[in-house]
């Protein structure tokens, strides 16, 4: 492990990866959509050995009380391959926890998810929406993946039909109405190490990484949500420059692996 | 992959046809062991974790290593979104399962330590536990745990009259059906898990142990070919 | 206890048991019921030193959505005398939840129990019952003293009244209607032993076992539930063997211990 | 067996009676030490295991044994079904008993150890916790481990305007109650557990203390009798 | 510790206490009400080096069906410096859990606070009041001070406004209506060290007391509430003379503090 | 104290105004170190213990301390009361609080030890994440543990189109607001903590970033005042 690390932190000085990629080249990007019979709209994500799966269900449920006229989106994330830390329990990973709200979090803050039109009844009845994301595994760059299949999932996504008392009927095939996502909000994450910033990177990389730095942008460039992680801090320029990598990211991603799935 | 679909079930299968089976090896990069088991809708991934330290240490066991195994079904695999977490029968079909492992792996090779097998039903349509347990026993493998023999799982059971093979979650649905979740070690040709749920007589019980028996012997052929199929390749 | 272990095996090659039964004897059961003042049917069961307690509670609910005229049962089962590993906590024990599911099962699989009948108003009122167990002493062959505890009691068992609201009135004796249990459905565990079948194991017998296989069978011979545990695996002879010694032996039990009790 | 009812009370008892008592030792097989104990309606099983190993390792002691006490009412115990599992009420009393108990129990002589006490409260007619202390005590003194003491215990009250022993659930019900649970060490003379609900003045606390006390005298000479009858057999 | 052990019983030989105190005079009490702007009612106490907050919050909710025309009152404490039995986590702190539950007995039984008054439709709607105490500092005497403050943060406490549908309504301020607490139930507790008994003690002194007995009383002297604690045992005259105390510790405290606080 | 109170916001501030300020730092007698801050009604105490032992063991690091901390917002800090325990929320900001305070602590100094902070939300109106990190700081450098540096935080946001520092509940509830969290290690002059949920240009991050900072310059100016307040007395 040490080694790696000298190793990765030595070519970095030459401004080269371990897979020859460029510091703001990210690895192949898959998606597929479809996934899932039992969910209503689902995803798988590759990038790399990363692979993250994320299914939205529909269910109704009585809106908050302070705002009557929304539905509600609820995110949970759980981890394959890190089977340990399952095992050894505790108070719910702190690592999926976060995982979970920086994608929710991207996703509610760019309005793309039209939570007035999941209102079935103001005050009385909303669609409620359950995303859930497994990463399987785990090569890097989670925050990416998983937040890649949670926009392509809602985007899969159709309501389930209503039974005449307004309960959902599952003995009957999806509608053919889409869930409300007019765009697609995308988390793009970079990382710092030695004080050189860098896209998408492996598991071996993020080893000898100081920190990290997700910013969400919806399709007309604008920011709907920014989490810095780990202990190495950003200067103000680094910030800045991280806001262009992510933009520019985000809107390839759109026009290749999304355009390429839809 | 067996498709006969010579038969008058739902999907033209015959009494005792397995569903579409597909299974694949080494299929997450990160995880010691792993496997991928689709038997038709029902789709699983396993993973195998050790052997590793065991905390609390005051589980470990100084002549063996312990078999732990976690079974969990992913919020969206059925039709009504499962809550996140564990309920009880997760903890009991983990039991079970961790029993009918437990034998086939030479556990007094690494005292003191854990082996940690993660079960996750992506998409559920009847017949998790035998497709876990039949992606368990590949991942096992697939770490590289010495094991004494290979165990392979399917259920049989019973739908409008009729033994069969492998039900769907449709069959199950019948007014008659019965459940019979049965795992075999190859070698040995033993049963090493049995349940059932239903009401059925003690021929019926016979007939659908044979039924379960070959379904199984196909799937044994399987898990070799799926372990050949890696490890050629590498 | 490993002397113990050898001498049970050496009399195992012999037939012969350490207390002088039979492979196939059960040590005697004692059926009492109505032994709770505040259950609506209750049992204690002693086999040998192995002694269980069973309470059935009535209470009123909505019924499941994919089962609007059915009403509901659910199962729990506590240890007393294992103290040690509720205090050490952690998940919950999977001894417990396999021993609750193993009864529950038995009893719903033989549709003696008829759950039609617990219908108040379909698709919105019907019986709720529990079923608690506890075992209170621990000399083996637990599974199959709490299936005859769990029977007993719900055989034992009477509705509460209802108030002019429809709410169960505890101010009231119970009325003087049964629970509708129309068979005694019995889950009877034969265990393998260095290749042996035996009924009915003391815990030191239990020490030495392989496998174990519960089969509950109904009044008219019929399997409505199996459960395999253990580690050493059963052959299909041994199974069908065992098919035939559990129901021999419920057919005892309901025409002597139960008939006794009731 | 006490069954003077000479008095007044809904149940015939005199103001203070105690409710029929039985008191029964080793009645649990698999326990190191146990008793069944009946107040009335009120029913109670308390098993001793130990002295043992501690986990988590740091909660041990280097000096002395820890005492540990669970007090759990079973779901069919009262009126209205209890939901298994701890709540704050069983944590408090569980705190409560065990302080009452430790100073009775030789704990120096057992360090780095555990002692548990796990009370089942198997039907419930007031005086749960009071019949559990007097049951824990005998349990203790059961399962040989050296005691300076033993405690019995019982509640003293107020129903309608009166002083009495061993109240029932009816009589707990009465607008002006006030029940107090006490405990006593029997040759120290001194109360080991004292709590109290309702509202009283300070001479009705003098009078209770003395109602009590009697009842708790009484209660020792039948701990002394039940440990007899059982050492008395074997 | 050890040596502060011996100094403290040396000088109790004398009845002397290490700050001088009298055995039966307490640190200066301050009570501060209205210390927040989201509680209903609330008060911090300051005991010596001891601080403790109460705050009252007000929700509707169903009244309990064996009390339709009684409000519902529910009590939480949470200890602020000793994170460290926080951060080991495993079941809820039975510290936490008995100050709570002796400063509710203590309010409920004195039945200064009118569960009557808080109902507002028999049956159907009540006044369901939180209580919650966080302990800040602990230097001693933490039920004292946890009590004090409860009282003080009811009396504090106002009505919330309801809407026109009968919910709590937030965006307007509090009513001018006040909680219904027709008194000051005071809880107090009396320690015994190498027998002589002594209220208010400090930490210090903690670690070489043997037994506690806190008996709250309302303003007419009477007794509503008593808890002992401890492992050493009180006889029959102890306790007398600790009722006799902690009357008039409380009547002293009502007279004073709360004086000077409302 | 900084009270420029020259804008037009509600209360009468600056866009680049903080609320109200009071830092206190040795607040509670009993935490090895502590701090009260308050942003406005925005109120918080902060206490370390440590460093200390691990519990459990396999948490400790050989090398160097681990630094744990605990976010909790008391019930009656919030409108609507607030149930007591962990939720989401605080774990995360639990998690991105101590990870900005990590590089600041020589945790090589202290191997196989925990330092634990404890952040006590008492009221909130907005701003507590930031309000609770700065308190923190101030508690650690209180409870004498070695740090290269000290770290202040402030929210800088939008609201009605002004970028604003320090908003307060009423302004987070403009229909355009931005919430920006922001955190700066002072001498490094780097960015350790930054969240935000809103909508905005990257223009608008260029700006907020100047005035949260700004607003952390004079919060770390006060923060050694408070140090030296504390220190001076003694």
């Amino acid at each position: 492990m040490k080694a790696n690390k000298e190793y990765i932190l030595e070519m970095l000085k030459a401004s080269k990866r371990l897979d020859g990629r460029a510091l703001d080249e990210m690895r192949p990007v898959k998606i597929e959509i479809g996934i899932s019979e039992n969910a209503e709209g689902s995803a798988k994500v590759t990038i790399g050995d990363t692979v993250v799966i994320a299914g939205v269900k529909m269910a109704t449920a009585e809106p908050y009380p302070d705002s009557p006229d929304k539905g509600v989106m609820t995110t949970s994330a759980e981890f394959m391959p890190c089977a340990s830390h399952k095992f050894e329990g505790g108070r719910p990973g702190e690592v999926e926890v976060e995982l979970a709200r920086v994608v929710d979090r991207g996703i509610r803050g760019s309005e793309c998810l039209d939570f007035e039109k999941l209102c079935i009844t103001p005050g009385e009845k909303v669609w409620l929406s359950f995303l859930d994301i497994l990463v399987l595994d785990h090569d890097g760059n989670l925050i990416d993946a998983a937040g890649i299949a949670a926009a392509a999932a809602f985007l899969d996504a159709k309501f389930p039909a209503l039974d005449s008392e307004g309960k959902v009927d599952r003995s009957i095939p999806l509608t053919d109405k889409k869930i409300p996502m007019s765009g697609i909000p995308l988390a793009i994450t970079v990382r710092k190490v030695n004080g050189v910033l860098m896209l998408d990177t492996t598991e071996a990389e993020e080893e000898s990484v100081d920190a990290r730095i997700t910013i969400t942008t919806k399709d007309n460039g604008n920011i709907t949500s920014i989490q810095m992680g780990g202990t190495g801090g950003f200067t103000d320029a680094e910030i800045i420059e991280a806001a262009k990598i992510t933009e520019k990211t985000a809107k390839k991603l759109r026009n290749e692996a999304f355009k390429k799935a839809f | 992959m067996s498709e006969k679909k010579s038969g008058k079930r739902p999907d033209g299968r015959a009494y005792n046809d397995m569903r579409p089976v597909k299974m694949q090896v080494g299929v997450l990069k990160h995880a010691n062991g792993s496997a991928y088991v689709e038997f038709g809708k029902t789709h699983v991934y396993a993973s195998v974790h050790g052997p590793k330290k065991v905390h609390p240490r005051h589980m470990e066991d100084g002549e063996k290593a312990i078999l732990r195994c976690r079974y969990n079904m992913i919020p969206f695999s059925v039709n009504d979104r499962k809550r996140p977490g564990y309920d009880r029968r997760s903890v009991e079909i983990a039991k079970v399962i961790s029993e009918a492992l437990q034998p086939m792996v030479f556990l007094e090779e690494f005292p003191k330590s854990a082996i940690d097998i993660d079960l996750e039903i992506t998409q559920a349509d009847a017949g998790t536990r035998v497709a876990a347990l039949t992606a368990a026993s590949l991942a096992l493998a697939d770490a590289g745990i010495p094991m004494h023999d290979m165990v392979a799982a399917v259920a049989a059971g019973r739908a409008n009259g009729e033994i069969l093979l492998d039900l769907t979650k449709e069959e199950e649905d019948a007014k008659d059906a019965v459940d019979m979740p049965v795992a075999m070690a190859h070698r040995d040709n033993k049963v090493m898990l049995l349940q059932m749920d239903g009401d059925m007589s003690k021929e019926d019980l016979k007939q659908m142990l044979i039924v379960a028996k070959e379904g199984c012997s196909e799937l044994a052929e399987m898990q070799k070919a799926a372990l050949r199929e890696k490890y050629k390749v590498e």
